[in-house]
């Protein structure tokens, strides 16, 4: 048997380019330890996620998504992160209804200057996602009992 | 209420009110109603208004051209005020022809209870809350809240609270717990489960899209399935992107979604969808206190806010 | 089926899997205008290359593989075979994968399909080549093998435009055909610039003007559909017969062999009875559906 | 002595069982939660009791709705393709005689030019075993189209229900080297062959819907550019894929690829005219307007296809009726076809 190395969770980050994304830059430059488990993708605005995104991410693998933006009241285009607000609040309870684990969606509020919060963010996460598992949302193989049984690769 | 509909229509028409009407006229099939598209005033005789008047004609409005006169029953109302709060649809160019409704006899239920197809059935007919079905040359009858679809039995507008021309007296809502029987139990499944249960489900959807199709929220010109760069999911029917139609179809019409009901009803291989979009319906409500099409001056869903709201899980 | 005519299958399946495709590799690529390219390609197989045959009009379906398949005729002449040429323009999923690959990279093909330009029938006769845009493609492939074959052919007249000087396609190919003094050949440009000193006003226009004699000839048109609506009216009032005019049609192939049913024009498939068609064909399919 | 045989409807499961040695065998079945065409789990013959016909036409068991065409991978010498395993013989138990007539239809298509890998290799492995109607639906019009409920011209074997029994017809030598290797068939006598007679000729006269197929292409080619018609018939069209996916004679297809960690997969999946992007090229869609998709659907089926292959592509199943949302009707249409002089 192939020594097993112990499974590390993958998450995606959509980060707004002009809090969070500065935010995880800061957390780079200042030396901020984090998991290196998150793939960022830079987004204008949080308000740029459409709901598709988190379903195409949990779709190619990843265990989990976070959504993070500016502050309420700091968006740069007035409004795009409260609209995210609604739209990941209902995907969030939506999934949840579905059968997804709620440690798999996530969001945050991280300004340019909280390098030590996007941190945090990443590792809390993180420790999360590898109290759930990997995600087998997609993966075919379902044994009788409703557990999948597919190794990861 | 037939005949009124029918001389309110043949003014519309003669009048020059409207260019189009949208109703009903019986259907083809035995216990069926059909869509009647027309400019023609000799049609309005056509028209009926009877149990079966299964369609939202609301999906009709954003393609046709003109002003147009429609038989809306209270869900359908929902939706046209859904249509004109996201500028699809201009006031002025509906004229809504109201039918307090008492719900539409499901024929699928139907079927259940008496062990019959619908095409073999003689006769089924409704007064107040009893419906007699005739089968086999044997009467036999039900409380209406066993064959009326779920979705009436939960609705929370039968009499349109917009229109321009009321058919008859409004009629209370049944409010019949029942309706939301399936969803509680689904709630009550462990995520495991719930989640191979829309697995089984999806994995025998044949990817018709008659659900968005029937679905007057659906309006996009061109839908993210259909998309080929980048291809969010495979238009073929396999489970996986099947799920991901119907997942993000649902939050795509979140807070236009009125709960009429008609994609599970359209769906050829039985999905249990309304069980989806109900669940949409209910956490709209519960997080934003929204209900899709009850006010036409309310702003739509997606694009307003306030400041504090659903907010417990930002970290 | 339905009359077409020189349609046979392809000889060349792998594996005996008609839609199965062979391995190609792109072998140069050249930027004809910011949004098309051509590209040469070879089999694989030296052998399969060496045996493959194919006419002037003919198409195949080219695979990126983890992407998708796309049509797209042979623009080379099978007159000079030492490699085999495409032409495409970037506008959907498959070209822009095409375009994202280099030389050397591995792509499929399958073909030939469909029937081909009638050269028994345009032996013998003047030919009046008109082309718009990356129309010119398939025409080139028959340019140059009359060109080849050039004793077998009366006068050759060539009107080609395109919407701007950077947007004209193979002008390797322009200045060679303008150098010939055995063709007649006409450039033109919807809109010039500074340094265009050539003709300027929409095909059917110059078409006009240029007005070749229908004595003896064909017209073989193809384009945009704009320029070959346009074009017609033009060729008839030049006294062409609607058996006179050819073109090639464009339409979604997918298959590329009359199963897969989306091309159709009334009962006839492009894919499979064309798509090289007289307008006397065109007009007698269902009207409304050209 | 006749030419049949016959068997006693308990003993149909042993029938299944023998088979099941030889063949992969498919029946009636709800356990999906739609009535479909499903393996037989060995033991359960009551779709005899409630099954009129399947929603999914078993022309799913010969181009499924979704198939693996080829799977590939990189490797240094380009792509290594790999065709998928052959599928084993399929044994169709229960097909009606509409649906094994629409998959003698489209085998036109499928043989046209080039042989179809994929679907004809299914097919001549298959055995269809045939259960005539009793009870068509009251929107099937089968008889308008020459289809008898009971018909048994494309079927291996067909089976009649004469009441506790089914008559056996061997229509192919297919089904005749079938049943001579089963045991438990009784020879059939002239009455039950009388008797099957006389119920095939009540089913027929069960389908009362109709529609005039006489001249309908020429009707259909002459009425092509009525716009106004087209219009007028396909207002309460909405442009869903139930009546083409769900129809047993149609067949046209997508072709699409996948690529999962340099594991590529192309497939080809069912595909509906009923779409807009089905002909959508880049800059143009041939059409896009719904009385084009809907025009091209009934020209299809009753005018091109005839045109090409000598047989209308409709078998009367009566599928696109009954599941139609909004109950758009083709017999309507096809009755009402404008006529020119």
């Amino acid at each position: 048997m192939k020594p097993r190395i112990e499974w590390e969770p993958k998450l995606v980050g959509f980060l707004c380019k002009w809090c969070s994304y500065a935010g995880a830059d800061l957390a780079g430059t200042s030396r901020k330890k984090y998991p290196a488990n998150i793939r960022i993708i830079k987004v204008p605005c949080s308000g740029r996620v459409d709901p598709l995104f988190i379903l195409k991410a949990l779709r190619l693998g990843f265990d989990g998504v976070v959504v993070s933006g500016c502050h309420p009241g700091d968006c740069h285009y007035q409004t795009g992160n409260y609209r995210a607000r609604r739209r990941v609040a209902i995907t969030k309870r939506f999934l949840e209804y579905l059968g997804v684990e709620p440690q798999r969606i996530q969001a945050s509020w991280v300004s340019a200057s909280e390098a030590g919060k996007f941190a945090e963010v990443v590792t809390e996460v993180t420790t999360g996602l590898k109290e759930v598992g990997p995600n087998q949302l997609f993966s075919e193989g379902r044994q009788e009992d409703g557990t999948k049984t597919t190794e990861r690769s | 209420m037939e005949q009124k509909l029918r001389s309110e229509v043949k003014a519309l028409l003669e009048q020059g009110k409207v260019d189009w009407i949208i109703g009903f006229e019986p259907g083809s099939l035995k216990f069926t109603t059909t869509p009647l598209i027309t400019k023609d005033k000799n049609d309005a005789e056509r028209l009926v208004i009877n149990p079966f008047i299964v369609n939202n004609l609301a999906n009709f409005l954003t393609e046709i051209m003109g002003r147009v006169g429609i038989v809306a029953k209270g869900c359908d109302s929902r939706s046209i005020v859904s249509l004109i709060q996201d500028n699809k649809v201009a006031r002025e160019d509906v004229v809504i022809l109201g039918v307090p409704c008492t719900g539409v006899i499901d024929l699928s239920k139907v079927e259940k209870l008496v062990g019959k197809d619908r095409d073999e059935l003689n006769d089924i007919a409704r007064e107040g809350d009893k419906v007699t079905i005739k089968v086999e040359g044997k009467k036999k009858g039900f409380p209406s809240t066993q064959v009326l679809f779920n979705h009436c039995l939960a609705c929370e507008l039968p009499t349109p609270k917009e229109y321009d021309i009321l058919l008859g007296e409004p009629s209370p809502p049944i409010a019949n717990l029942a309706a939301q029987e399936r969803i509680e139990k689904l709630r009550q499944v462990a995520p495991g489960q719930r989640w191979a249960f829309w697995e089984k489900e999806l994995s025998r959807c044949i990817r018709c899209y008659a659900c968005r199709n029937v679905c007057p929220a659906c309006f996009c010109q061109r839908c993210f399935v259909e998309e080929t760069e980048p291809q969010w999911v495979l238009p073929a029917p396999r489970w996986q992107d099947n799920l991901i139609f119907q997942i993000v179809r649902n939050i795509h019409v979140a807070g236009r979604c009125t709960d009429c009901g008609e994609c599970e009803r359209a769906c050829p291989v039985n999905i249990p969808l309304r069980s989806l979009t109900r669940e949409m319906y209910d956490i709209v409500g519960e997080l934003f206190q929204f209900k899709a099409g009850m006010d036409k001056d309310a702003l739509p869903l997606m694009t307003h806010y306030e400041e504090k709201e659903a907010e417990d899980f930002f970290r | 089926m339905s009359g077409a005519t020189n349609i046979s299958p392809s000889r060349f399946l792998a594996q005996d899997n008609v839609y199965l495709p062979h391995i190609a590799v792109i072998e140069r690529i050249i930027e004809e205008t910011p949004g098309i390219r051509t590209f040469h390609f070879n089999f694989k197989d030296k052998k399969l290359g060496e045996e493959f045959t194919f006419k002037s009009g003919q198409f195949g379906e080219y695979s990126v593989f983890g992407i998708g398949e796309a049509p797209f005729c042979i623009s080379s002449s099978p007159t000079r075979r030492d490699h085999l040429e495409f032409t495409a323009q970037r506008v959907g999923r498959v070209t822009n994968a095409l375009h994202r690959l280099g030389v050397g990279a591995k792509i499929g093909f399958r073909g030939p399909y469909g029937n081909s330009f009638p050269l028994g029938y345009l032996q013998g006769k003047n030919l009046v080549f008109v082309g718009g845009g990356i129309g010119l493609a398939p025409l080139r492939s028959l340019i140059w093998n009359v060109i080849d074959n050039r004793d077998k052919y009366k006068n050759i007249a060539l009107v080609y435009g395109a919407r701007s000087p950077a947007d004209l396609c193979f002008k390797y190919d322009l200045d060679a055909w303008g150098k010939n003094k055995t063709i007649k050949s006409v450039t033109t440009v919807d809109r010039g610039d500074a340094s265009w000193t050539g003709k300027v006003g929409v095909v059917p226009k110059i078409l006009e003007e240029v007005a070749p004699s229908a004595k003896n000839a064909v017209a073989i048109v193809c384009g945009p559909p704009i320029m070959i609506r346009f074009t017609f009216p033009v060729l008839t009032k030049l006294e062409f017969t609607p058996e006179q005019m050819l073109t090639t049609l464009e339409k979604r192939m997918k298959c590329g062999i009359g199963k897969c049913g989306r091309c159709n024009i009334g009962n006839i498939y492009v894919c499979r009875d064309g798509p090289v068609f007289t307008y006397a064909q065109i007009k007698s399919f269902v009207s409304s559906e050209y | 002595m006749t030419n049949s045989k016959k068997v006693n409807k308990k003993d149909v499961g042993k029938l299944l069982s023998q088979w099941s040695q030889e063949f992969a065998i498919f029946v009636p079945s709800i356990g999906s939660g739609v009535a479909t065409m499903a393996r037989w789990e060995g033991k359960d013959t009551s779709f005899l009791d409630w099954y009129r016909n399947t929603v999914i036409p078993p022309k799913a068991n010969f181009l499924p709705p979704m198939e693996e065409m080829f799977s590939f991978r990189k490797d240094r010498e380009g792509y290594n393709i790999e065709l998928p395993p052959n599928g084993g013989k399929q044994l169709i138990f229960g097909i009606r005689p509409c649906d094994a007539r629409a998959l003698t239809t489209i085998d036109a298509n499928f043989k046209d030019l080039y042989q179809d890998p994929y679907y004809l290799p299914k097919r001549s492995r298959a055995v269809l075993v045939g259960v005539g109607c009793t009870n068509p639906y009251d929107s099937c019009f089968c008889t308008s189209l020459g289809i008898s409920p009971a018909d048994s011209n494309d079927v291996d074997l067909m089976l009649t229900d004469i009441g506790d029994e089914f008559l056996v017809e061997e229509v192919t030598d297919k089904g005749k080297k079938l049943t001579a290797k089963t045991s438990g068939l009784k020879e059939a006598t002239k009455d039950d062959e009388t008797r099957a007679k006389e119920i095939k000729e009540i089913s027929y006269n069960k389908v009362t819907r109709k529609i005039n197929a006489e001249g309908i292409v020429d009707k259909l080619l002459a009425g092509f550019d009525d716009q106004d018609y087209w219009e007028k018939v396909a207002a309460k069209c909405i442009s869903c894929g139930i009546c083409t996916l769900l129809c047993p004679t149609c067949y046209c297809f997508d072709i699409n690829d996948e690529l999962v960690r340099q594991q590529g997969t192309r497939f080809r999946s069912l595909d509906s005219c009923a779409f807009p992007v089905y002909t959508k090229m880049p800059m143009e869609n041939p059409r896009a307007s719904k009385w084009k998709r809907v025009r091209q659907k009934v020209c299809h089926k009753f005018g091109f296809f005839p045109m090409n292959f000598n047989v209308i592509a409709c078998t009367g199943c009566g599928r696109c009726i009954r599941l139609c949302p909004v109950n758009w009707d083709i017999t309507q249409i096809l009755n009402s076809l404008p006529v020119r002089v």
